[in-house]
């Protein structure tokens, strides 16, 4: 058990390597084949391993990573029920998005690069999702970090992409210093880095150190997940190829940060504070992204949008004490989100890779199968009754309603608010894609079988994620949550409640809907307005960020260099050289050449010397 | 002084003056560029047989001298040939005599005076060895100022434009920091042996010299004037990136991988542990320069236009990483430290070594005029990335390792300049980001030569990723060989 | 006696370096530093150095002043040659007649005494034995040294001033 | 001793100081250095008078040692001189000063 456990990181990371090495030598569909068997194989050592992840879960040490001092970092695999859920969803999400790339790459020259970063990235994920310890978690952090930027740069021949590639390393990176700091400070206080005894021992810290030190994490967790203020390279991302998106961007990656957190939860859990700071954060996350959602033009952008507000509902879930909701909604929302952008990816193809959504339109009569599969993905989004995203999402309302005191009753307004805004752009996004006549003028592009046929499975999937945690109130036995050992979790509120909530949940899902019909229905190109830039811009913070921190960085940097380095240091020296120099010239005339001068100065101190001897004979 | 004089084989006199003898022979058949080549990878691959095969053969975890020789030289000052191997010397031997191969085949085309270049390049390393095993301070200085010789004719000779500027620059600037350490050394001789009577220059005799704090601190500066231009610390750095800049490829290599850290190591084996109460005054002072050059040089990298210089200052912000670790003063921050100098060694002379290969095939280090390099080069521009990532820090790459035990051992004795410390590694994903985009990335530039690695370029790169991943994947038998030194470092005694 | 020919000697040789250093004439100034070379090798003579004295003239009045002589002909850089036409300048003759003749008589004074004799002249001297002695057993060394140091003064001398090459040869475009 | 040392010393000065007016002041190489040839000389009298005043045989050797090393340096200056004059076509100092700082 433990060699199949130890086989679903090392497959992908071999099929990474094979591809990295030899890839660009082999056969084209063998490099294909090599990535997703790799990991299709690691999903069914999953598989395999799944019964064993119940109670204390399986472990496993290969060997010792690094050991100084008290500290030690081994690599060990620790794969319980949340590893195990987390494993599953991520090497199966993966599989289909592999087949689907394989498909998506079909004549792209750089194949071999895209799988070996693919399958790579695949690995990285796994290492966060099955680490024992953080040190090694960082690794997997900073490896998903690595094929990110990798990935999201692929066509690095467009300088833009590259950027956006370098964008998103950066500002995760400005995440993973607070992760990287509240690990060392675990390790100072506990001696330890293993996750199961820091999570066994939370309790010996002091309130203080206890909150700052989840909110560290939380700093980690919001730059991994695109969460406020960390959340500008998001919608840059959109600039990879779209089975990266959907992967990394939707799927996988950007879930990371609320993983960590329900890794630490029984850390994180005992500082009321950060709770509450880690719930603002995603009801504040999901807010503004579902209106910057509102006003995009390109299709993958308003996907990158919603996923960052699905994330903050994720992280709400965190901040109300509800693990099992939040990775109800990290699961479901995997599925509908990988669909919807593998499906943007399809309607692109069929659109003659148009990405602007105002030049779309009509796609329906262009392929029927894309159009109801991409309306699945987007019904569970919106929130649909009875679709997975809609229980999810409710779960986690409806637990935020049940805290009950005032603070969480605004957190749950907010969040139905966004529930309604999300409604509108799902449906917007809808409208303008398939209502009316197609407004570009591009042939579509044939689209590969392989594209296709992951995308029921994963439409079934979505909509049916409902059973996952279906609540009693339907029948069902809220299997998550007892899958996680977090039965606590469950609502503790009247039935009447639940059923207005629902109504609620319900209304405000036919508002949304409604609202986007009459005005989307048909389609005009309305003047872009003030506000709508301001959305358009995700709220002008590029250029905040711009104003605020690159160019004073930037200035600071060119002080350093320029006034530092040349200026003061350099000054210095070559001042005293230069110093040096002057005097030279100035007693330089005693150096004329002439023999007849040299032996002046040779009497002069013979004069000297003879003098001295004098003085000293007269004392 | 012990007295023991080893009666086994010499084999560290055998690495010291194994290319020593090359440079001869070098000289010899000096019409022949090809011999001279030849001679030049003869030698330094012996040299690399031979040290791993004594790292092998060693029982590398047991603490002590591995190897010790000792020898009467000049007895009228006291003077002896001492030479000791401890773990940490051995490591340093072991990347001195791995770059040295690699600064070799890449100089493989070098047209300009080729027996003379080659033979300066094994002097060099005949110097650099001598210092990781020198424990006679009289011998140490020699081989100290024997390294600078060849480098400053490497550079002024075979450099770029501004050579001889660099060059002269690079001399003055060691000079005047060594020329301190001799007088502390001739003083330091000259009191121990006013106090005891017996005159003498051996390291664990002068250790028992008794100095009140001010005599003690004044040598200690002095040692540290000498060991610190040469680390470089901040604000003595200026020289690096001029040096560098102007350097041909091995120069450049070899002054990366192994120059800066015979600073490091003349502090660890002589300059600490000689003055241990001024050594403890001063790790606030050494902790915040280091500091400050960790962000300092990084934010400058962020700014150059000559890629060669951003590799430079990111030098610089690495050795004010592998300097805070010393400054925190416990055994898993100096592991970490000499891990790092290892790792940095070896991705440093990695990423030197590709610009030289950049530059042969475009003609130009200037960012402007470079980038795409992966559509003509995709061989090179991923080991470029790989090389570039591991510099930046990536965990499972070289670098990783080293900075986050220094970080763990720094923030467990000061938490807040650990906290500080971990900024510096944003900042290094800053520059080298740049770096990449700028170089591979981006439209194509069109360079003149659009040949991928040829053989040779393979065989160097290789063994240098191979090192790379392995220092980062299982660094674990390089910190269990530095492990017991270390221990004994850090309390104050001597192997 | 002795003290006052010291005495005399020495105004003798002051006299003719003064002379000596003051002409225009290198011919003349080395006429001049060879008699007062002379007088020189007497006052070693009455220091009780006879062997000093004698090598005095012959290293220095005769071999270098002479070695001088054929340089500053060679060369041909004495001017007033032409004055030699109408027969010498017996102003110009004068001084140096009058050095030596003094120096003659100063010479036949001392020889015609006898130097060990009732006057005590050198009542301390080196014998030729005592200072062979001296010189081969206790500076055998230095004696090694200051002939080698001859001998490469004879090469290097040699190689100087070897006739220049003409330009054929390109090895010679380095000087 | 014949005369006290004093007087030695006194004319020995004298001609040392004459030897170096002539170096300083002529310009002739030849003459400058028949002025150091005056010198070494004044160094020589010295030398022997010391010898006699400790009736020590040491000064009188180094007289000897004193007179090779001057044949030495005449002979190769004297070389030079040749040497420079067939560069220059003169032997006044003042063509000579490449070396000027």
């Amino acid at each position: 058990m433990t060699l199949l456990l130890a086989l679903i990181p090392i497959l992908p990371l071999f099929g990474g390597l094979v591809n990295a090495c030899f890839g660009s030598r082999l056969p084209r569909p063998l490099s294909a084949l090599i990535a997703c068997g790799a990991v299709l194989g690691s999903f069914l050592a999953t598989l395999g391993c799944w019964p064993g992840a119940a109670g204390e879960g399986l472990k496993t040490t290969l060997f010792t990573w690094l050991q100084s001092g008290s500290f030690s970092a081994e690599v060990g695999l620790l794969f319980d029920p949340l590893a195990a859920i987390m494993a599953l969803m991520v090497t199966g999400v993966a599989s289909l998005i592999h087949l689907y790339a394989a498909g998506y790459m079909e004549d792209d020259s750089d194949q071999a690069r895209f799988f070996a970063l693919l399958n790579l990235f695949v690995f990285a994920m796994l290492t966060i999702v099955l680490a024992d310890n953080l040190l090694l978690m960082f690794l997997g952090w900073e490896g998903v970090g690595f094929c990110s930027y990798g990935l999201i740069g692929f066509w690095y021949r467009k300088t833009e992409n590259a950027v956006a590639g370098r964008k998103a390393f950066i500002v995760t990176r400005i995440g993973d210093l607070f992760f990287t700091v509240g690990l060392l400070w675990l390790f100072a206080r506990f001696g330890t880095i293993g996750i199961e005894a820091i999570n066994s021992r939370a309790a010996e810290l002091d309130p203080t150190t206890l909150t700052l030190i989840s909110l560290l994490l939380l700093g980690g967790a919001c730059g991994k997940s695109a969460q406020l203020p960390l959340m500008s390279w998001l919608p840059d991302a959109m600039a990879g190829p779209t089975p990266v998106s959907a992967l990394i961007h939707a799927a996988t990656m950007v879930t990371a940060g609320v993983y960590l957190l329900c890794r630490m939860f029984p850390l994180v859990s005992l500082s009321p504070l950060a709770m509450g700071v880690i719930a603002c954060v995603g009801v504040l996350t999901a807010f503004y992204a579902a209106t910057c959602a509102l006003a995009q033009r390109e299709i993958k952008r308003v996907l990158a949008y919603s996923t960052m507000s699905q994330v903050g509902y994720m992280f709400l879930a965190v901040g109300l004490d509800s693990v099992s909701a939040a990775m109800f909604h990290l699961l479901t929302h995997a599925f509908f989100k990988a669909l919807l952008f593998m499906g943007a990816g399809c309607l692109i193809q069929l659109a003659g890779h148009e990405n602007d959504i105002f030049q779309m339109g009509g796609m329906r009569r262009r392929s029927q199968t894309v159009f109801w599969l991409f309306l699945a993905g987007l019904l569970c989004l919106a929130g649909a009754p009875l679709t997975g995203g809609f229980f999810s999402k409710d779960l986690i309302l409806a637990t935020a309603f049940a805290k009950g005191d005032p603070f969480h009753l605004g957190i749950y307004g907010l969040g139905v608010l966004t529930a309604g805004i999300t409604s509108l752009y799902s449906f917007r996004l809808a409208y303008l894609l398939f209502a009316g006549d197609f407004r570009g003028e591009e042939l579509p592009h044939e689209l590969p079988k392989l594209m296709i046929w992951p995308l029921p499975l994963l439409a079934l999937l979505g909509l049916s994620g409902g059973l996952l945690n279906l609540p009693h109130l339907f029948g069902g036995r809220s299997w998550l949550s007892g899958w996680l050992e977090r039965e606590n979790d469950l609502l503790q509120i009247p039935l009447q409640s639940e059923y207005l909530l629902l109504g609620v949940a319900a209304a405000v899902f036919l508002l949304g809907w409604l609202v986007a019909h009459f005005r989307y229905r048909r389609f005009a190109e309305r003047e872009t307005e003030v506000c709508k830039q301001f959305f358009l811009t995700g709220w002008q913070c590029d250029a905040f960020f711009d104003r605020l921190l690159i160019r004073p960085f930037r200035k600071l940097c060119y002080f350093c260099w320029q006034g530092g380095d040349l200026g003061l240091i350099d000054g210095l020296v070559e001042g005293f050289a230069r110093a040096c120099l002057q005097w030279g010239h100035a007693i330089r005339f005693l150096a004329d050449g002439r023999i007849s001068r040299y032996l002046q100065g040779f009497a002069w101190g013979l004069l000297l010397i003879v003098g001295w001897f004098l003085l000293q004979a007269v004392r | 002084m012990t007295a023991e004089t080893s009666i086994t084989f010499p084999w560290l006199s055998l690495l010291l003056w194994l290319p020593l003898l090359g440079t001869l022979l070098c000289l010899l058949w000096r019409k022949s560029a090809a011999a001279c080549r030849y001679l030049a990878l003869g030698t330094t691959l012996l040299v690399l047989l031979v040290s791993v095969g004594l790292a092998v053969s060693l029982e590398t975890g047991a603490g002590g001298w591995l190897l010790f020789e000792d020898y009467r030289w000049i007895d009228a000052y006291g003077i002896r040939y001492t030479l000791g191997m401890d773990g940490i010397s051995l490591l340093l031997i072991l990347l001195t005599a791995f770059l040295q191969v690699i600064a070799v085949l890449i100089s493989w085309d070098m047209r300009k005076h080729p027996a003379l270049f080659f033979a300066l390049v094994l002097v060099l390393e005949t110097g650099i060895i001598g210092v990781f095993l020198a424990l006679d301070l009289v011998l140490f200085y020699l081989f100290w100022e024997l390294m600078l010789i060849p480098m400053f004719f490497l550079i002024g000779v075979w450099g770029h434009e501004r050579r001889v500027y660099a060059a002269v620059k690079f001399f003055l600037f060691t000079l005047s920091g060594s020329l301190l350490l001799l007088l502390a050394i001739i003083s330091l001789y000259l009191l121990h042996g006013e106090q005891t009577g017996v005159y003498t220059f051996a390291l664990a005799a002068l250790k028992q010299t008794e100095l009140n704090f001010t005599q003690e601190m004044i040598f200690y500066l002095c040692f540290m004037a000498a060991f610190v231009v040469k680390v470089p610390l901040f604000p003595f750095h200026t020289w690096l990136p001029d040096a560098h800049t102007e350097a041909p490829a091995a120069g450049s290599v070899d002054l990366a991988g192994l120059l800066l850290k015979t600073g490091v190591y003349g502090m660890i084996r002589f300059a600490f542990p000689l003055f241990p109460l001024a050594a403890e005054k001063s790790l606030p002072v050494l902790a915040a320069l280091a500091l400050i050059g960790l962000f300092y040089a990084a934010w400058i990298a962020y700014l150059q236009f000559d890629i060669k210089r951003i590799v430079a200052y990111s030098s610089v912000s690495h050795l004010g990483f592998v300097i805070l670790g010393l400054a925190a003063w416990n055994q898993t921050a100096w592991e970490g430290s000499v891990l790092l100098m290892i790792s940095h060694g070896v991705t440093t002379g990695a990423l030197f070594v590709m610009i030289a290969m950049i530059r042969q095939r475009t003609a130009t280090r200037e960012v402007d005029k470079l980038g795409g390099l992966w559509q003509s080069q995709p061989n090179l521009s991923a080991f470029f990335l790989l090389f570039c990532f591991a510099s930046l820090g990536l965990p499972g790459l070289a670098n990783f390792a080293g900075e986050i035990l220094i970080l763990i051992g720094v923030f467990s004795s000061q938490p807040l300049w650990g906290a500080i410390a971990v900024g510096g590694i944003l900042f290094a994903a800053a520059y080298m980001l740049r770096l990449l985009q700028e170089v591979i990335w981006g439209p194509c530039c069109e360079p003149f030569d659009k040949s991928d690695l040829c053989r040779r370029e393979w065989l160097i790169l290789i063994p240098l990723a191979l090192l790379v991943i392995w220092l980062g994947c299982y660094p674990q038998p390089a910190l269990d060989v530095m492990r017991a030194p270390i221990q004994l470092l850090l309390q104050g005694g001597m192997p | 006696m002795a003290t006052w020919m010291f005495y005399i000697l020495g105004a003798i040789t002051v006299v003719a370096t003064l002379l000596a250093i003051t002409q225009r004439n290198p011919v003349h100034a080395v006429i001049y530093l060879v008699n007062s070379f002379f007088a020189l090798a007497l006052l070693f003579f009455l220091l009780g150095a006879p062997l000093v004295a004698a090598w005095e003239v012959i290293i220095y009045a005769g071999a270098i002043m002479v070695l001088f002589l054929f340089i500053i002909m060679m060369l041909e850089i004495a001017p007033g040659v032409e004055a030699d036409r109408y027969g010498p300048n017996w102003l110009q003759w004068l001084p140096i007649l009058l050095l030596a003749a003094a120096l003659g008589i100063c010479t036949l004074l001392l020889t015609g005494l006898d130097p060990v004799g009732s006057n005590g002249v050198p009542h301390w001297y080196a014998s030729p034995r005592d200072f062979g002695y001296a010189l081969f057993k206790e500076y055998a060394l230095a004696i090694e040294v200051v002939s080698f140091q001859l001998l490469f003064a004879a090469v290097g001398a040699f190689y100087v001033g070897r006739p220049e090459r003409k330009s054929k040869s390109p090895a010679g475009g380095d000087r | 001793m014949i005369v006290p040392l004093e007087h030695v010393l006194i004319l020995s000065t004298i001609l040392f100081l004459l030897g170096l007016v002539c170096v300083l002041v002529r310009r002739n190489l030849i003459m400058i250095l028949i002025g150091i040839e005056i010198m070494l000389n004044a160094v020589g009298l010295l030398l022997v008078g010391a010898s006699a005043f400790w009736q020590q045989i040491d000064g009188q050797v180094m007289v000897i040692f004193l007179m090779a090393m001057t044949s030495a340096e005449v002979s190769i200056s004297l070389a030079m001189v040749v040497y420079l004059n067939r560069r220059k076509g003169t032997v006044d100092v003042r063509a000579f000063d490449e070396m000027r700082g």
